[in-house]
């Protein structure tokens, strides 16, 4: 195999997940995908050491990502941990309501269009009836037909 | 700074090439997706998303013979298209399902590369553990998996800035490899991935070389957990009684279970 | 290339067979403990003969594909058909690094098959066999957690919550486990495993009792076999996380649940008793090398054998399974996660722990590594210490006595 | 309610032995158990009747509850004398009996149609207990199949055809109880 060429694509690779969590983390605000998001950038910066790792011939890139690994589980732990406490607090994972860190001459983020939520998402976790109720006959409710 | 005459030398060559399109293409496919549009909208994004893909991935250099292209352009899509699709889905449960199909898409670049114990390792920790983890705190979280703040962003501007900012961070990536591309290729296989004993000199080396680090991570390690145990705890006894009303909360939604105070 | 797929062929056949005849041993089984007699009615098709009920898997089958197939109209279509998917081809995939014989020679009745001894693994020489396993259970808790998030049931969704903190908690102690055999045997792969307990003829059920313990009751969790079947209990959560399939879909997913317990079976036999070894049958070696009198002309015959003595190995552990099964009731849930965390993962460490002190005494006296039958009286008395140890922890552990001092308000906060 | 209140009467929980604590006797006495029945079967001790292949053994028929029949008198006649007691007890609602006035001297009236619906009856005997004259009774003909509804609604010449398919078998239980009629 070309090593060189596999080093260009990996580390093309990685750029474009260190990209694409980049977006993801600036531009989604539900806490728990914003996590996820700086996840995937770990993981760009990850590809891009293996791949150093094997151009170089040397164990250190795949070291490092080792410790990248036990780091996230670290991360998620304490993540979590906080992401459920700040649940519990407002119930709900939005980072928006979380605005109050911010500079003393900032505006607060509000929105200024909620969309509507989607009637079917609304509806979605109601049961489906079981089946059509069958037709009462009243003389029945009455006294029990003989045979 | 120094980068910017560096992009602005190569505009014309970069103007000619797949990848300057490629990479609009995946930034427009990316502003339609996530700036929260229509349906029909949404699906130009996709189909725009899928091209620029393809379109990335077929300026990639060749690194072998037709089988292992095959695979490592295969390996190649289910990452990135995996990725690009985790930070476009609106339900953040399907948000962990494409991570996880992006990690298992690492996790096979790694064993290409030949780091056999890296990529098991990336599906044991990170998929296995973490995403699951945090699948189950969004089920708990969301059941309906339906929220208005997963369509929206923060505002008119977030969207086009995060495009701009990441197309750059690319733009810098592939400028900057591209003396790479015109190099040699260098085809004799390392040590490190042909190796019969993968698994003893990995180890071997992590115990020889960075004995101090391997200490230091598991103090960490248990110093998260017992971290974690404190904050959750901490939490549930500091829990108010109702929830202090903030004035800039944003909108919240009736149907959310306790979303409202 | 082609031996791999005829390997593959071979093996996903096999497996398919004997998830299918698993059933109705199961069945069966279940029906002799019971005082009853099980399905011995279907026969060969179209013939009145009925032999033993042998053609009820494919009745089965066939009943499972012809039936409607109904998808409610509430749930997530996407992930509800994934979630079956994900699940069969994890367990299947498994497969691929877990040795089902040692090997076949190259030339079988002056036939010659291949350029070298034939290894009976699908992937062979995997350095990382054993994490691979790991890596696919972890999947498979995802294929459990879609299914019961995409049903849209509460008791599905339930039954999925369940089964994943059970699995995540239970593969700790089934690691701690297996770290010590691989501290032992000083390798990941499944063949090298069983080579070094076959050429020492310890088996490391007999080395390492403790650990040997822990990975079986963590393998009976991680299959979700009773007494923690949990996820799935009938009574509780009617099915669990696949109440809401039917027809091929939870064909799958029952499919799913034999394999992972094949394949459990598989990892007790390779990693604990032995693998295809049994001591004056098979030989010690790992190659082909007509050991032994009688089988000294005919190495495929030693080959054969091993292949016998292995499934014959499996065949015991799942009857063990399950006549397990019908021997004890569930644990409730809190016991479950007590168990995990209170009681396997402390004998699991106190296990690795003694099992690197005594490579490392081994090691110093000896100067050999590998399993010893000088180790095995100290083994034993670790074993037997460490379970008295619990033994006399347990009031500590599962104190489930009302407290009469606490309030009941205050209870949430003290535990 | 307090934890200390007075009204709660506390029960200890029974406490482990030293066996139940090391769970491994518990364990080895279960598996004892299992595999005892699993032996008994093994060797043909199952308790399961292969039903088609082999009829089942009633053990005794006198408190078998099968199919209903009408018994007959020393004469041939129907012995039912239409007093509805059995069509009130019955939970099932599945007897419909029409009474008219008894052509003999020995009664009042006498059934012009005894109906059973045997789909719907539940088996209680009820009927057979309310009896007056010990007329309608319960046979231990398990195997009633058919295959219609109406083939299931038995009228009165089916059930007195019962009693004499089935007189020689199973003699009336008034006699064999020590009854009186």
């Amino acid at each position: 195999m070309n090593e060189t060429a596999l080093l260009y694509n990996y580390l093309v690779i990685g750029g474009v997940l260190f990209a694409l969590g980049l977006i993801g983390f600036v531009v989604r605000r539900n806490m728990i995908v914003m996590f996820l998001c700086a996840e995937m950038m770990l993981q760009g910066v990850s590809v891009s050491l293996v791949a150093w790792s094997r151009f170089h011939d040397d164990w250190g890139g795949q070291m490092l990502v080792l410790f990248m690994i036990a780091i996230a589980a670290a991360e998620a732990g304490i993540g979590l941990a906080l992401i459920l406490m700040l649940f519990h607090q407002s119930g709900s994972l939005d980072m928006a309501f979380w605005q109050d860190l911010r500079e003393g001459d900032q505006q607060a983020i509000v929105d200024k269009e909620v969309p509507e939520v989607d009637e079917r998402d609304r509806a979605w976790p109601q049961l489906t009836p079981a089946g059509i109720q069958p037709e009462v006959d009243p003389d029945e409710q009455l006294h029990r037909s003989k045979i | 700074m120094t980068c910017v005459p560096l992009l602005l030398g190569q505009m014309d060559q970069l103007v000619r090439s797949p990848l300057c399109w490629g990479i609009v293409l995946g930034a427009t496919s990316l502003w339609l997706l996530l700036s929260g549009g229509s349906e029909t909208l949404r699906g130009i994004g996709k189909l725009l998303g899928a091209i620029s893909l393809l379109m990335l991935t077929a300026t990639l250099m060749i690194v072998g013979d037709w089988s292992s292209q095959l695979v490592f352009w295969v390996l190649a899509l289910i990452t990135t298209g995996g990725a690009a699709a985790a930070i476009t889905a609106r339900s953040p449960v399907y948000t962990a399902i494409w991570f996880a199909v992006s990690l298992l898409g690492t996790a096979g670049l790694f064993l290409f590369q030949g780091a056999q114990f890296l990529g098991v390792a990336t599906v044991v920790v990170y998929a296995g553990a973490i995403v699951v983890t945090f699948l189950f705190v969004l089920m708990l979280a969301q059941p309906e998996g339906h929220a208005p703040y997963d369509r929206i962003s923060w505002s008119t501007f977030a969207v086009p800035t995060a495009l701009v900012g990441a197309a750059a961070v690319i733009a810098l990536v592939l400028t900057s490899l591209d003396g790479l591309r015109s190099s040699e290729p260098l085809t004799s296989p390392p040590q490190i991935a042909t190796s019969q004993q993968h698994m003893a000199e990995l180890g071997g080396h992590l115990f020889a070389y960075h004995l101090v680090s391997i200490e230091v991570i598991g103090t960490l390690l248990m110093v998260a957990l017992v971290g974690a145990i404190a904050i959750v705890l901490h939490g549930r006894k500091s829990r108010p009684e109702t929830a202090p009303d903030h004035p800039s909360r944003p909108t919240t939604d009736a149907g959310l279970p306790g979303g409202t105070p | 290339m082609i031996e791999a797929l005829v390997k593959i062929a071979i093996l996903l056949g096999g497996l398919m067979t004997a998830a299918a005849y698993f059933v109705l041993l199961e069945r069966r089984m279940a029906a002799w403990i019971q005082d009853r007699v099980g399905p011995n009615r279907v026969g060969i098709p179209l013939t009145k003969i009925r032999v033993l009920g042998l053609g009820q898997p494919l009745a089965d089958g066939v009943k499972f594909i012809t039936k409607e197939e109904y998808t409610p109209a509430h749930v997530d279509k996407r992930l509800y058909v994934l979630a079956p998917i994900v699940i069969l081809v994890a367990a299947l995939a498994t497969f691929a690094v877990i040795p089902f014989g040692s090997m076949i020679p190259a030339t079988v009745f002056g036939y010659r098959l291949a350029e070298k001894p034939i290894e009976l693994v699908v992937a062979p020489g995997a350095n990382v066999g054993m994490i691979y396993v790991f890596a696919l259970s972890s999947i498979a808790v995802y294929g459990v957690i879609l299914g019961g998030w995409a049903s849209n049931n509460k008791y599905s969704f339930l039954g999925a919550l369940r089964s994943s903190a059970q699995l995540i908690a239970y593969e700790l102690p089934l690691g701690l486990g297996l770290l010590g055999v691989v501290l032992a045997s000083g390798s990941m792969d499944l063949g090298v495993i069983i080579g070094s307990q076959a050429s020492s003829g310890i088996w490391f059920a007999i080395a390492q009792p403790l650990g040997f313990c822990v990975f079986v009751v963590a393998a009976f969790a991680e299959a979700a076999r009773l007494p923690f079947d949990l996820p799935e209990c009938e009574q509780e959560l009617v099915g669990g996380y696949h109440t809401e399939y039917s027809g091929i879909k939870l064909l799958l997913f029952l499919v799913a649940e034999f394999l992972h317990m094949i394949a459990a079976s598989f990892l007790i036999v390779i990693l604990f008793l032995g693998g295809w070894h049994f001591w004056g049958l098979t030989g010690g070696s790992a190659e082909i090398d007509g050991w032994g009198l009688a089988w000294s002309g005919a190495p495929w015959l030693q080959g054969l054998l091993r292949i016998v003595v292995l499934m014959t190995k499996i065949t015991l552990v799942i009857v063990g399974f399950m006549i397990i099964r019908w021997s004890w009731p569930r644990f409730r849930f809190d016991q479950l996660m007590a168990l995990a965390w209170k009681v396997m993962l402390p004998l699991g460490l106190i296990n690795f722990v003694a099992v690197a002190m005594m490579q490392q005494l081994q090691a110093v006296f000896t100067g050999a590594m590998g399993p010893s039958w000088l180790m095995v009286p100290i083994a034993w008395g670790v074993a037997v210490a460490a379970w008295l140890g619990i033994t006399w922890a347990a009031p500590m552990i599962a104190d489930n006595r009302p407290r009469r001092e606490l309030d009941p308000w205050e209870i949430d906060s003290q535990i | 309610m307090q934890a200390n209140d007075p009204a709660i009467k506390w029960v200890e929980e029974p406490q482990l032995g030293l066996g139940g604590k090391m769970y491994l006797p518990m364990f080895v006495q279960g598996l004892t158990t299992t595999v005892k029945h699993l032996a008994n079967s093994l060797s043909g001790k199952a308790v399961t009747v292969s039903y088609p292949d082999e009829e089942p053994e009633i053990a005794n028929p006198l408190i078998y509850r099968g199919v209903h029949r009408l018994n007959k008198d020393a004469q041939g006649r129907v012995k039912c004398v239409a007093c509805f007691l059995c069509a009130t007890a019955c939970p099932a609602h599945c007897i419909d009996i029409v009474g008219t006035e008894s052509p003999w001297p020995d009664r009042e009236k006498y059934p012009q149609s005894f109906v059973i619906d045997e789909l719907r009856c539940i088996y209680c005997g009820m009927c057979e207990e309310a009896c007056p004259v010990d007329a309608v009774e319960l046979t231990s003909l398990y195997n009633l199949t058919g295959r219609s509804r109406e083939e299931m609604i038995f009228d009165k010449e089916k059930l007195l055809s019962v009693y004499d398919a089935t007189k020689d078998a199973e003699p009336m239980k008034s006699a064999s109880l020590g009854g009186t009629v």
